[in-house]
């Protein structure tokens, strides 16, 4: 259908799941390897999915209750003796109301602290604006010494979870609250700091992060039936930046989409303008939350009216063809 | 200017403006219906939070058709008493309450954390009328609070202020920080009321991290500690009226409650903290509170 | 000395003065004019200089003590209330420590509140890392409802501060520690929103906020000499952004350095190549703290060590201009 | 691995491993040449905090040199106590206390606050031997703790938690999270010092927020509370030795002391909280300490 190779390819009907399904997996999977992986909560046991956890470890399972500064300080003692701390909790609370014991007990120390947070994005849902996480890109990416992962998919969720406990160092985790389409698969590779090219293309390049990635690729297929070539970048990584990478794809295709369940300031769009001003300028399109609160809806409702559909992907593709053209 | 208090034969709808003043018998007639707008609210919305509003329900309802002076026709009445729910997520009580005494039309609840409605999951300033402050994250209400209260004390206003709160939420340093700003400055206009149902999202609150002895914790960050059971209105209208006597410190009242209660399935509950009956579930709930799905739901199309 | 016209012109001995005073200061003449205005601290009243407020209106001036979150949903409620609460105290914990309470509760429902973040970049010098905020840019412009102002000296810091009591919806105010060129007059225009031109030039355009716009200017000097034009903007507005001005900037000199007391992800630069890509995509350098913590040291060493001179701004124009002129 | 305990006559270097159990006397002797340091160090960096570390150089050093099972030659010694100042303000006492127990060299001391020293304004991992987490923004310090007393309960490892907190900073919400968290999992490896010296930055603690009764306080939240005279040694080893017996609750110490304790000018006045003593107050204060800027700036020098 598309002449360009593609190392993911969607069947009609994609298997749906939670990638906080992938979290909770991993991290017992983890427990099982690793003694040094201790979790904590902050009284959301089910909703983050540490409950497998918990149950497999209960000895190595911290309930902090709703105390989101104690716990990520918590962590940071616990890493500070050895141990391999996972703590999870909502993304608005993890991001924003421990910020500052992120910024100064965690990432200024460098502490081993791995930082999970759940029900990222507008899909939230219908528990509305509070709930629904928007600014953890902007507020982690500007905290030296932290990385932090947007994965795709349950899949992917699972192996960035992995890769979290295997690097040094505190990362953020993002991860949503919805069933979303798994478009990889158990053995689709993933490389910690590297962003995955899942599709080619010659004449734009889509970089994407969490759902959106499910969102460019089917925005891939309906290009190719305009003979339009985009290129899907699944740019998991937030931070570490694969510089490199970002630069070719602006080279090579001249023009880049980037697409984020994220308020658009300072998310992956503006991670990925930093580098493409600095290295090789080219015209982009955003497309993300334009900087507006959430509300309650279906989340089908919620992606449609703030404009985060492959059809919102293609939109912002044909308006960044018209400028690269110089139309 | 409306009148400031009015006797409860006075009022027929509860658009008027003032204190209602209403006795224990009527408050726990009124209670009744505001379990059932919560049932039917959640079993429409088939999302949201059963547990605490229904442990909320007895003392909320006393605090807006007994205790509270406001102008639901007029949300911004200067004279107004103020009150928030640090607790977002209870918004089912929140709206019902709110539409029972006329903020807005009962048919709003049926729209409850819908896309095309106002009632938002968490009380959104932005959207709903009445709703002054927005809410969701746990811990930041009381400070809310003291800062409308000393705003009252810098007019010399002699508004009241009225804070609920959770159990669990008494985990959040933040509210210990608003404790000891109250105590400090002696805010004596400022009650903190708190939905003490035992239950937080991952259990009892004793096993997650326990909070007792409670009321020595308030009375050790100075202030006044009254304790009620929190579904005898008469009781919970007499911790009222003390706390409204009360001068020279903040007020906050321990509400013993139970999650869940009114509908037996969920009574005691935690796992019915976030979630909302099922059709049939809510079927039966409806049945135990007097009415049917049927019956009530048109009850609120219709206002 | 430079062909292009400039408004601000600086003599070689410019006077020097704390922005933080001009915060002070304004606090003073607002509450002569409006009963309205109420000051909230956090134990820190010399050091944000509203003590010069609490002497005056001791009725409308609120000790929180050591407690940002409490502090600032405080304001919340007296703004709720109808008063413009302004609350002082260091950005690190205005931006950090209360994040949740500015997002949710602030933010979210749009209420009032003056921000007073004192001690930003790392101009602060000894107090060391915790001390030097540099991360506010990215986190409150993630936040919507939210407006930013990063005055340059001690005259555009009294404005903004006249400014963000004028704005109805909250604002957040970033001033710094130490004595600063004062570059401005009592009578240079100020904008709420928009981006003054402080020099003209063609060849490439410098966009700068807080000291760096000094730097700026001073590295205009140097780069005159080498017969290069380069127009200064103070972008004293980082949120909402003067994106017109920025697009023009882009346009008309096809070269873009921006200079910031600030980490480079998602701060100023950020801000500015967000546009930049979406309206005239044009090479740019960043001038910034290259996402490291600070350290003690005197001021002047620091801003030395950290690369946030005029002659980084300089050796960044350089690389511009060979970007922009392709070689 | 090194022997746990020694008896002060083994001790000529303080680079020794375990406890030292120095008496009250030598403690006592100690904690001047400490409080030289202080007034040394800030004189020679003109920018720091003297108030906080001169009220707390009684209990540091009795911490330090009595109390504390470490190995300043070993740092990440697995069998170590954790000690962790919450108060990261008061490095002027906490590099102090390290370089004289021989985590370095005393000299170090003579770059504090300087661009080419590792003894940064405020405690840093990254840069300074022996500091095992940073700190700088208040009331995060028991919460750091009560991880690594978890983790000490985790590996059943006998080590004791120290965490010094400051009095204002008690104001901080997030004190408290930790507080309820100690007492539910009743950590009594924790021990938490506070230097109860009734001032911080703007005035009296308590005309800022006052935050008595600070002992019911922490007794409600579940802790063992003791109370000590923070100046007299004696007393300090007291209250050491009653919390390293408490079991079954976490333990903390309310340590009486005067901010600016041991130089007259300075003495319970809270405008010393945050500033260095211009040369020539140095001078006078070293000169009340019983030597002088010359005399112990070289010492430090040589050291
Ligand atoms: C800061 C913050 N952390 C976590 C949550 C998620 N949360 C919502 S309700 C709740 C439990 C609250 O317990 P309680 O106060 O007892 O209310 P109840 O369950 O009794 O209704 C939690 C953890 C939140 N909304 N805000
Ligand atoms: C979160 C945070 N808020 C504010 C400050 C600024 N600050 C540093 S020390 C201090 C006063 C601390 O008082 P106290 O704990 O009594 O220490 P003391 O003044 O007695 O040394 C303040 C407000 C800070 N470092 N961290
Ligand atoms: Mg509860
Ligand atoms: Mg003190």
């Amino acid at each position: 259908m598309t002449p360009m190779t593609s190392t993911i390819s969607l069947p009609p009907q994609v298997e749906m799941k939670k990638t906080r399904e992938g979290f909770g997996r991993a991290l017992v999977d983890l427990g099982e390897r690793d003694p040094r992986i201790v979790v904590l909560v902050g009284d959301l046991s089910e909703s983050t999915m540490v409950s497998f956890f918990a149950e497999r470890f209960p000895e190595r399972f911290i309930q902090v209750g709703i105390a989101e500064q104690n716990m990520m300080c918590i962590a940071a003692g616990l890493a500070a003796m050895g141990k391999i701390p996972f703590l999870a909790t909502y993304g608005a609370f993890a991001s924003c109301r421990a910020a500052d014991q992120m910024r100064v007990t965690v990432a200024y120390t460098n502490l081993n602290v791995k930082i999970g947070g759940a029900h990222g994005g507008i899909s939230v849902g219908p528990d509305g604006a509070t709930h629904q996480a928007m600014e953890e890109i902007s507020i982690v990416r500007s905290i030296p010494n932290m990385s932090m992962i947007v994965p795709c998919d349950y899949w992917e969720t699972y192996k960035a979870t992995i890769a979290a406990a295997k690097h040094a160092g505190p990362v953020y985790l993002r991860f949503g609250r919805e069933d979303v389409p798994v478009v990889t698969s158990e053995d689709t590779p993933f490389t910690f700091g590297k962003g995955e090219v899942f599709a080619e293309g010659r004449d734009l390049t889509i970089i994407a992060c969490g759902v959106m990635v499910y969102e460019a690729l089917r925005a891939r297929e309906a290009l190719a039936e305009r003979g339009i070539t985009a290129r899907v970048i699944d740019l998991h990584t937030l931070k570490p930046l694969d510089q490199a990478l970002i630069e070719r794809c602006a080279r090579e295709t001249g023009a880049i989409v980037t697409a984020e369940e994220h308020q658009v300031n300072g998310g992956l769009g503006g991670a990925v303008a930093e580098v493409v001003v600095r290295s090789h300028p080219v015209p982009m399109e955003f497309v993300a939350v334009m900087d507006r609160f959430g509300q309650s809806g279906k989340p089908a409702e919620l992606m449609d009216a703030f404009g985060l559909r492959a059809t919102d992907v293609v939109a912002a593709a044909e308006r960044v063809l018209k400028r690269k053209s110089g139309r | 200017m409306p009148p400031k208090t009015m006797a409860p034969n006075d009022v027929e709808t509860a658009h008027r403006a003032g204190r209602l003043l209403w006795d224990a018998g009527r408050l726990t007639a009124k209670a009744l219906e505001i379990r059932r707008d919560i049932i039917t609210l959640l079993a429409k919305a088939q999302t949201g939070h059963s547990g605490g509003p229904l442990s909320c329900a007895d003392f909320g309802t006393a605090l807006f058709f007994h205790e509270l002076n406001i102008d639901p026709a007029h949300p911004t009445w200067p004279d107004r008493d103020f009150w928030h729910f640090s607790i977002g997520h209870v918004t089912p009580i929140i709206y019902s309450l709110m539409a029972e005494r006329g903020y807005f039309p009962l048919r709003d609840l049926m729209k409850f954390r819908a896309f095309d409605g106002h009632a938002q999951g968490h009380p959104s300033a932005h959207d709903t009328p009445g709703i002054e402050v927005s809410a969701g994250s746990l811990g930041q209400g009381l400070s809310v609070c003291c800062g409308v209260a000393m705003a009252a004390r810098i007019d010399r206003h002699p508004r009241r202020i009225y804070c609920v709160m959770g159990d669990g939420e008494q985990q959040e340093g933040q509210i210990w920080e608003a404790a000891m700003f109250a105590g400090h400055y002696r805010l004596d206009n400022l009650c903190g009321m708190i939905d003490y149902n035992r239950k937080q999202i991952d259990g009892d609150v004793e096993d997650i991290i326990g909070i007792a002895p409670l009321a020595d914790k308030w009375r050790a960050f100075e202030w006044n500690v009254l304790e009620c059971d929190g579904h005898d209105l008469a009781d919970i209208l007499r911790a009222f009226r003390e706390a409204r006597g009360h001068r020279g410190q903040p007020t906050v009242i321990l509400a013993h409650t139970v999650m869940g209660r009114g509908v037996s399935f969920m009574a005691d509950d935690y796992r019915w903290h976030g979630k909302p009956p099922k059709p049939e579930q809510a079927e039966v709930a409806l049945q135990e509170l007097g009415t049917s799905y049927a019956e009530w739901s048109e009850r609120l199309m219709k206002g």
